[in-house]
C-alpha cells in the first residue's frame, strides 16, 4: 500500500521493539467483545488507474454546461479562475499543513491570512476581519449569536425574505433552540427589505437587521435611511454579501453603516465544487473584535525583533474558553482563504473595479436582450441589479430550464420552489464568462423555447 | 535559503496590474449607488504574485516535508490522487443549483459515501452536510436535542470528560445545553461509577471521545452507554480519532447514538493550514428522523433530495455541505478498500508505541495503560532543570521536526501528545526519537538552548502577548 | 500587461535616470532604416479567459479517443500517470529554474539529474548515464556519432529496418554530410535484424550495428550471437530502445553486450503530447564517458565537506569545446527527465516489474482475441513481443482504422505507409490502460468493421 | 529551514512500495529473454517520494523566487497560463501517430505560430520542429549546406564571431563545415572589413548573433549580409536575443537568410531547470525547398502534412517537435499580441539600461555601446584585491539572487553577463544594483567573505575539480 511504507520485515522488528508478538496485540486494550469479526464491507481496493476509470464514470453522470453556456448564480457565481491561483495553490507547503500554532514554521500561512484579514475588511470597508467562517450561510448564523452576545437584552433579529433561502433555512436551524424571534421581512414591491414591515419591530428589542446585499434578485439596495432608523433603536445592522465582487462597484457594507459583514468568498476565485468548500468571510469594527467568532492572525516581532504573525486573540476559542468560547469552530476553511487571497492579489484594485463592471454591464446587456423577448419583462423592472436578475416568463420556469438544457443552455434558477408568489420566475446571472454572444444565443434559444411551450 | 516577503500592499506600485481581463465600457450604475472610496487591494504584477506566494509558502513547514505528529490532529499523508479527483471537470464544475438529475454522479457518490461511514462507524445512517467536526458535532447534538425535545423535554445539561477537545462543551454550548464535567480516573478513562454519579434523567446525552485524546481506548465504554441510555439518555461519540479503529471497532456496536468523523483526519483530507475539512455525522434509527435536510434517496437507481422532513433539525449550511472534500474520502476509501482501512488503524497504532517506547524511559508518562494511535508524555522530568513543554516543542524544530501538540489534553501537565499516523516510515519515527532524546540530554546540559529555541527556523520564537496586547490585524 | 510590471511612472522614472527621455530612444543603436513602421501584423491581444476559450475550441477540433479505446503505440506508449507525478513536476522550483551552473542554490536539481542518471543506466544495465538528451530519435543520431567518434577509422553502421521509421529518418538526416554509409538491414522472416544480411557488412569497416529492442514490430530479440559476432569484428553495440518499461521484464542491454544504450524515456511518465516534449536516453560504459553527447552531473563535496552535486566533464560540451565538442546540445529536456524519475521513483524496483508483466498479459491477451476474427493474424506468429505486435487484415489497414474511429477506437497504426511489403498490416499497442473488456470491446468492433468492409 | 535528503537509493527498504498497480498474473515470456538482475530502482512509498522531490525541490532558487539574471538565457517570467494551455486534454493526449483528420486542432496551431514566427522574424517560412536552439542551428545549417550542394558546391567554411555562443561552432561542425572565427572590433560588434577578408567562396555562411552576446546590435549587419551575400554565402542569424527586438526590427529584413527562435527565452517556455525547449527556425523563400519534413500544408481551411520533398533536408525528430513548447508559444503570443511583444522588447531593454546606469561606476564596462536587452561587466577593478568574477558571482547568492551568467562571451576577461528581462519590477532591480555595490564593496573592505562565499546557502562552494577528478555519476 502505497500510503503506508511498512514492509513486513519492519511491521515485525517494530513490534518486536515494542514487546509485541502480533499486529492484533496492540488491540488488546479494547474488550474482546467490541472487536470486530468480519472486515468491512466495504468495496475491494482499486488500483489508481481503476480509481480515476471509475471516478470519470461517475462524474461522467452529472450533465455540466460549459460555463459561457450557464446562467446560474444564486449564491454560487462562475468567474474566470486564472491559471496562477490554480497553479499556487496546490503548493504542498500550502495544501499540507495544519492550523498554525506554531508560528515560526508557518510564517508562510500566517502572513497569508493576515493579507487575507486585510484584504476582507478592505473589500467590506471595515476594520477588522477574521481568518474565515465555514461559508457565507454559517458565517450569517455566526454574526447573528455575535449581535445577540452584543445585545443580550435583545430578543428579535429581523431576516428579510429576499436573502437566499439556504441562507434563511441555516440560520433559522441554528436559532431554533435560542429564545429568539427571527421575523422574515416580507418583499417589498421592488423585491427588496420591506421597510414598513421593519418598522412594525423598530422597538427597544430588536438586536439586529440582516441586510443582503446584493440580495437573492441580485438587487442592490442601500437603505441608507431605514439603517439609520433601526440604528437609532440601537439595533446592530448585519450586511450579508454572497456576491463579494459586487463591492468592486456598489459602496461598500462599512460605509452603509454595517456593523457586522458576513458573506461568501467562493465567487473570488474558487469553483462551484458542488457548493463547497467555499469560504465564510466575516468583518466588524475593531470595538467588537473580542465578541467575534473564529480565528485572528495578528501581527508581532520575533526573538530578533523581526516582523512575524502569530495567531491571536485565542481566549475567544473553544480550546481555551470551552462552553464560553465565541464560536464552537474548529477547523476553518484556511486553504480557500489562500486561494481568495490569490485571487484577490491577481486582480488587484483596478482588477477589481473592472471585473465589477464588465460583471454590471454583460447583465444590463443580458437584460435589455431576452426581455426584447415577447412576453417574457424584467420581474422587478426599476431596481438596480449587480449580475443577476429576475426575469417572469410566460410559461412554467421548471419546463423552460428543461428546453434549454435540450439545446446545453443552463438558463438560471426556477424562483417557485422558494417564491411561489412569483409565478413563473427565472434568477438570471451573467458573469463575464457570458460573452455578448452567449447572451444573444440563450436569448435565441429562451425565445424558441418559451414560444414553442404551451 | 528561505527569503524574507513583504506585505503584497507594500509592494503595491499604482497602476501595475496583474490582472487579464477585456476593457469593460463607459457606462455604470446610478451614481448613488457607486463605491466612494475603492478597497485599497494591492497592485501589483503576476509576477509579483507569483513570487509573494511561493516565497511566502517556503516559509511554512509542511507534511509533504517531514513528520507531523500533532496529537488528535492525525496528520497523515494526504494522497495526491484524491485532489486530483476533487478537480475533475463535472466534480469541481457541478454547480449546486441545477437539477437533481443533472447531478446524479455527485449524489451517488454522496450517498455511497454515507454508507461506507455508516458501515465503518457502525452507525445506521449518516448525513454528509457538516462542514468540519466542530460542525458535526453541533449537528449531531441538534440532533440529540430535537429527539429529546420530541419526547416532550429536551432536557438541561451534557455530560463531557475533562478530558475532551474544547470544541466538544462549546458545540454542546450552542445547542443551548449547560455542560457537567466528570473526571478521568487514574488511567485516564471514564469511570462507569462517575458518570453514574452526574447522569440523571434532566441529562441530554454524553459526550465522549473514543479513543479518548490520551490515546486511550474508553473500554467501559458498553457500560457507560448502559448508564446513559437507562435514564434516557444519549451518548454522543467525537470520532476525532476514529484512525485507531477503522475496521477494528465499528463504535455504533457500543451503544454509541451519534458519531462524527473528521474527513480531515481520518480519511486524509488534506488540512490545508487550517481547513476545510469536511464533518459527516452517523446515527442510530431513532436519530434518523431528524437527521439535517436535504436527505439523498435512492429510488429505481435514481437518486433524489428530500427536502420536507418534519423532524428534522433542518438545514445545517447552504447547499451540500464540503462536497470537494467528500469526493477525496470516497476516493481514498475506494483506493483502500475494507484490508487497507483496517491496515491503516494497525500501523497507525503500531507507529504510536513504537514512539513511546522509544521515548518511555526519557520522558514521563503520566497515563502507563495502553496506547492506541497516539502517547502522550508530560515535561514533569524535563521541568526541574527549567526547560518547559513549549521549549521543547521549539527544540524539535530545530532537528527538522513539526513539534507535537503541547498542552493538551488539559488534564495532563505539559502535555506532549504525539500522533504519528501510519503513514510514516520507521526511519523517520527513529530520527524524531532520537531528537527527542538529543533535546531531552540537552534540557540538563545546555538548558538555555532548548529554553530560546528555535535557532534555525525561518524566524525565531514570536512574542505572542505583544500580539494580543497590542492587536495589529490588518495593514 | 500582467507579465510586465512597469507602470508609466515607473517608466518615465527609470528612462529619465539612464538619461533618455523616451522608450524609442532604447533602440537609437540600431540603424533607422531597419525599424519597424508598423506594428508586428499578428492577432490582437486576448484576455485569459478568452485565450482559453480559444484554446480549447482548437483543441476541440482534435478527435483524442480515451486512453483504454486506444492501441496506439508505435513509440509513444499510453500509460498511466500517477497524480504524484503530476502533482511534484508542476512546482516552480522544478519549472522555472535555469540549467544548473551555480551549484550552490540548486541542489535539487542536480540531485534529481544525478539520480535520473542512475535510473537510466540501472534500467539499461549500463555503467554511466547523461543528463538527457532531445528524445529517442536525436539521442539514436548521438550513439552513431558517438560510436563514428570512438571508432573514427570505420566507415559503415547498421540500421535495422524493423527500427522506427521516424528514427530511422532522423538518422539519414544527420547523417547525410558525413562520410560514413548507414545501411539498412533487412526484416528477417520473423520481423527482425535479419543476421544473413548482417553478416555481409561483418568486415573491418563496420562502426556499430543498432538493435532495437524491442523493435517497431513490438519484437523482443535478444541477438545474443549476432551481437558476438559484430564484436568479434570490432563494431560497436548500439541498442535502441522506445518502450524502457520492457526492461522490467527483458534482459538489460547492458547484459545483452551493448556499447551504447539510447532510448525514449516517454513511456515512463510522460503524456503523449502530440510527440513531444519527450526525454531523449543515453547510457554508456564508463570507458567511454569523455565521448559522450549532453551534460554529466557528478557527486562532490562543497567547502564543509558535505555531499553535493555539480555539472561535470564540461570539457566535453560546446560552451568550452566549441567546434569540437561532443555534441552541440545545450538546452536538453530536463523537466521531462526530472518527471520521469519521479514516475520511476514511485513504481520502483517492484512496479517496474510489475507494470511490465501486466503490459506483456494484457497484449498476450489481445493477440489470442484478436487472432480468433476470421481472417485476421499474426503477421509474425512465433516472436516474443513486448506491448506491441502486427496484425495482417484481410482488408486496407487505412480503412479498418477509419472505421473503427467512428466507434471511437483508435485501432493501431497502418504499416503500410512505412512497410508496403508487410499488406494490410496493422501495428497493435495493448498497455495496462487497456483492460479485458476494452480488449473485447476492441475484438468486436474490430470484427464488425473487417467484415462489414469489401 | 532547509532539510537534508539523501538519494532515495539511499532511503531504499526493500519491499516498500510507491506504486499502485493490479496484481499482475503468473505467466512469463520465455526463460531465456527474462531479465536476470532486475534494475535496483529505489523501494519507497509514495510519501518518501512526495517528501523527496519537494525538500529537493526547496534546495533551488527558481525564477518564481527571484531575479535570475542571466545573460544570454533570458530567464523571464514564465506564465502559469501557458502550462495550463499545453495540459488540456486534448493537447496533451494527442498521440504523434494518429491521422491528420484527427489532428486538425494541433496542425492548425503550429502552422499559425509558425507565420506569427515568420512575421515576427521577418521570414518567408518556419519549422516548429527543432527542440531546442543548438538544435535549430543544426537545422538551419543543414539547409544552408543543403542550398548550397543544390548549387554544386555545398562549400566548406562557415565564419563565426568570437563572441558567438559555443552552440553556434558546434552545430556548424555537425554539418562539416570549418570553422573560420572573426574577432570583434573595439566597440564589440563585427567589422564589415573583417568580415569581407575572410569571407570567400568556399565560405557557405556566416552565423552571427544579433543583438550580439554583449548584448550590442550589430549595426552593420546590413552591409555584412551584402558582404556574404555577394559571394554566394548565407546569413544565420541565432535568434537567442530576439526579445530585445520583438515588434522593433525584423530580422529578415537585414538580409538574414536563416533565423532560429529560441522560445524557452524570447517566448518564455519554461526552462524546467535546463529543458525542454523549443528552437523553430525561419527561412528565406530560396530555402524553402530545403525546410525539414512533414510540412504542414493548408488547403481548402484543412491542414495536411507533406512528407515528400525531394530537396527537404529530411527529418529532424520523430514527430512534430516539442509540441508542449509549440502550444505555449502560441498561447503567448496570442495573450501578448502585437503592442504587448513590442512592449516586452521596450522593457527588456530599459531594465537592461537600468542596471547597467546603475552599476557602471561601480564595475568595469569593457563595452561602453549602447545596450540593448543585456549588459557585460567584468571584474577588473575588483581583480586587485584579489577577488574574481566567480567570487562575486557566489556572494551575490547571500543577497538572495541567482548570479548573472559569468566568463561569457568569452572575449571578455571575468564577464558578468546581466540580463534582467522585462518581467523584473524596479524594485527588485534596484535590489540587485544595491546588492552588487555592496559586494564591490566588501571586495575592498573583507575580500575574503567574498571569496569564500556563498554563506547562507544550502550548500557552500561545491567542490568541480573534484567531481571531475572522482568521477561519480550515479549511485
Ligand atoms: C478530539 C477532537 N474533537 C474535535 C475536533 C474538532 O474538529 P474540527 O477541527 O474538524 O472542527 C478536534 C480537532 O482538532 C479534535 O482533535
Ligand atoms: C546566444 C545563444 N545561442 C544559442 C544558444 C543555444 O540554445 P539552446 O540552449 O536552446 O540549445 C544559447 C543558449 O543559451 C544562447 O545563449
Amino acid at each position: 500500500m502505497r500510503y503506508i511504507p511498512h514492509t513486513p520485515e519492519e511491521t515485525q522488528q517494530m513490534l518486536k521493539s515494542v514487546g509485541l508478538r502480533s499486529v492484533a496485540e496492540l488491540f488488546s486494550s479494547i474488550p474482546e467483545s467490541l472487536h470486530m469479526e468480519k472486515p468491512l464491507n466495504l468495496p475491494e481496493p482499486l488500483d489508481e488507474a481503476s480509481l480515476f476509470r471509475h471516478l470519470e464514470a461517475l462524474a461522467g453522470k452529472n450533465r455540466i454546461a460549459a460555463p459561457h453556456r450557464s446562467f446560474l448564480g444564486g449564491g454560487v457565481y462562475r468567474h474566470f479562475i486564472p491559471s496562477a491561483v490554480k497553479n499556487l495553490i496546490q503548493r504542498s507547503e500550502f495544501v499540507t499543513p495544519y492550523t498554525p500554532y506554531q508560528p515560526e514554521i508557518a510564517q508562510g500561512t500566517l502572513q497569508v491570512i493576515f493579507e487575507f484579514q486585510t484584504m476582507a475588511a478592505e473589500m467590506f470597508g471595515m476594520e477588522v476581519a477574521n481568518a474565515s467562517l465555514y461559508d457565507g450561510s454559517t458565517a450569517l448564523g455566526e454574526a447573528i449569536l455575535m449581535a445577540l452576545r452584543l445585545q443580550p437584552k435583545r430578543k428579535i433579529v429581523l431576516i428579510p425574505r429576499c436573502l437566499h433561502p439556504e441562507y434563511r433555512q441555516t440560520v433559522q436551524s441554528l436559532l431554533k433552540n435560542f429564545d429568539v424571534s427571527l421575523v422574515e421581512i416580507p418583499l417589498s414591491p421592488t423585491g427588496g427589505v420591506d421597510p414598513g414591515a421593519v418598522g412594525d419591530y423598530l422597538k427597544e428589542e430588536i438586536a439586529a437587521c440582516v441586510f443582503p446585499y446584493p440580495n437573492f434578485f441580485g438587487i442592490v439596495e442601500n437603505n441608507r435611511e431605514l439603517i439609520q432608523r433601526i440604528k437609532d433603536q440601537g439595533g446592530l445592522i448585519i450586511f450579508c454579501v454572497t456576491e463579494p465582487l459586487s463591492l468592486g462597484l456598489f459602496e461598500s457594507p462599512g460605509a452603509l453603516g454595517a456593523d457586522i459583514v458576513c458573506g461568501e468568498g467562493q465567487s473570488l476565485g474558487l469553483a462551484p465544487s458542488f457548493g463547497g468548500p467555499f469560504v465564510g468571510l466575516f468583518a466588524t469594527k475593531e470595538k467588537y473584535v473580542r465578541q467575534m467568532p473564529g480565528r485572528l492572525c495578528g501581527m508581532t516581532t520575533d526573538s530578533k525583533g523581526r516582523r512575524g504573525f502569530v495567531l491571536t486573540l485565542a481566549t475567544r476559542e473553544q480550546h481555551i474558553r470551552r462552553e464560553r468560547a465565541t464560536s464552537n469552530i474548529c477547523t476553518n476553511q484556511a486553504l480557500c482563504a489562500t486561494q481568495m487571497t490569490v485571487y484577490l492579489s491577481l486582480l488587484g484594485k483596478q482588477g477589481f473595479q473592472k471585473l465589477a463592471q464588465l460583471n454590471w454591464q454583460r447583465a444590463e446587456y443580458a437584460k435589455e436582450t431576452l426581455t426584447q423577448i415577447k412576453g417574457i419583462n424584467l420581474a422587478y423592472p426599476k431596481v438596480v441589479t449587480f449580475n443577476e436578475f429576475v426575469l417572469k416568463l410566460p410559461t412554467a420556469a421548471d419546463l423552460v430550464l428543461k428546453e434549454l438544457k435540450q439545446k446545453e443552455i443552463e438558463g438560471g434558477i426556477a424562483l417557485g420552489r422558494w417564491y411561489p408568489e412569483l409565478g413563473n420566475a427565472l434568477l438570471v446571472n451573467v458573469t463575464e464568462l457570458n460573452e455578448t454572444e452567449d447572451i444573444e444565443n440563450f436569448a435565441a434559444a429562451l425565445k424558441e423555447t418559451v414560444h414553442g411551450l404551451p | 535559503m528561505i527569503l524574507e516577503e513583504p506585505l503584497l500592499c507594500e509592494q503595491t506600485v499604482p497602476g501595475r496590474q496583474g490582472y487579464s481581463l477585456p476593457e469593460p465600457g463607459a457606462n455604470l450604475p446610478p451614481k448613488e449607488f457607486l463605491r466612494q472610496a475603492a478597497a485599497k487591494l494591492p497592485e501589483v504584477s503576476e509576477v509579483d504574485v507569483v513570487r509573494h506566494f511561493v516565497r511566502l509558502s517556503q516559509q511554512n513547514y509542511s507534511k509533504d516535508v517531514g513528520l507531523f505528529p500533532l496529537g488528535s490532529c492525525t496528520m497523515k499523508y494526504n494522497p495526491k490522487t484524491t485532489d486530483a479527483a476533487a478537480a475533475l471537470t463535472n466534480f469541481a464544475q457541478a454547480h449546486p443549483m441545477i437539477s437533481e438529475e443533472e447531478v446524479q454522479g455527485n449524489l451517488e457518490l454522496i450517498y455511497e459515501l454515507q454508507n461506507y461511514l455508516a458501515e465503518i462507524g457502525g452507525m445506521d445512517a449518516v448525513t454528509c452536510w457538516p462542514a468540519a467536526g466542530s460542525h458535526g458535532e453541533l449537528t449531531g447534538m441538534m440532533m440529540i436535542r430535537a429527539f429529546h425535545a420530541s419526547k416532550g423535554n429536551p432536557r438541561k445539561k451534557v455530560i463531557i470528560p475533562d478530558s475532551a477537545h474544547g470544541t466538544n462543551p462549546a458545540s454542546a454550548a450552542i445547542c443551548r445545553y449547560e455542560v457537567v464535567t466528570v473526571k478521568s480516573n487514574q488511567d485516564g478513562i471514564l469511570n462507569p461509577a462517575d458518570v453514574k454519579a452526574v447522569m440523571d434523567e434532566e441529562t441530554a446525552a454524553l459526550m465522549i471521545t473514543n479513543p479518548n485524546t490520551l490515546g486511550l481506548f474508553e473500554k467501559n465504554i458498553q457500560e457507560i452507554c448502559e448508564i446513559v441510555h437507562k435514564q434516557g439518555g444519549l451518548v454522543y461519540c467525537d470520532g476525532a480519532n476514529l484512525n485507531a479503529l477503522l475496521g477494528i471497532v465499528q463504535l455504533g456496536k457500543e451503544g454509541v447514538d451519534v458519531l462524527h468523523f473528521n474527513l480531515h483526519k481520518t480519511f486524509s483530507t488534506p488540512h490545508g493550514g487550517g481547513g476545510p475539512g469536511a464533518g459527516p455525522v452517523g446515527v442510530k434509527k431513532k436519530l434518523e428522523p431528524f437527521l439535517p435536510t436535504p436527505l439523498i434517496i435512492k429510488e429505481n437507481g435514481r437518486f433524489n433530495l428530500e427536502m420536507a422532513r418534519p423532524q428534522s433539525i433542518g438545514r445545517m449550511k447552504a447547499y451540500f455541505g464540503n462536497f470537494g472534500m467528500l469526493v477525496r474520502a470516497y476516493a481514498y476509501i475506494r483506493e483502500l478498500g475494507p484490508a487497507g482501512l483496517r491496515r491503516i488503524a494497525e500501523m497507525a497504532v503500531l507507529n504510536a508505541n513504537y514512539i513511546r517506547k522509544g521515548l518511555e524511559k526519557t520522558y514521563h508518562l503520566p497515563y502507563p495503560s495502553p496506547s492506541l494511535h497516539e502517547c502522550v508524555f508530560s515535561d514533569k522530568l524535563q521541568k526541574e532543570t527549567g526547560v518547559k513543554t513549549l521549549d521543547i516543542a521549539k527544540r524539535l524544530m530545530d532537528y527538522g521536526f513539526h513539534p507535537p501538540t503541547i498542552y493538551f489534553p488539559l488534564i495532563v501537565h505539559g502535555a506532549l501528545m504525539i500522533e504519528p499516523t501510519e503513514s510514516e516510515p520507521k526511519a523517520s519515527l527513529d530520527q524524531f526519537i532520537a531528537a527527542m532524546k538529543a533535546i531531552a540530554k540537552e534540557c540538563e546540559e545546555t538548558p538555555e538552548l532548548v529554553q530560546t529555541a528555535p535557532h534555525k527556523t525561518f524566524r525565531g520564537r514570536l512574542d505572542e502577548v505583544k500580539a494580543a496586547r497590542e492587536l495589529k490585524l490588518r495593514y
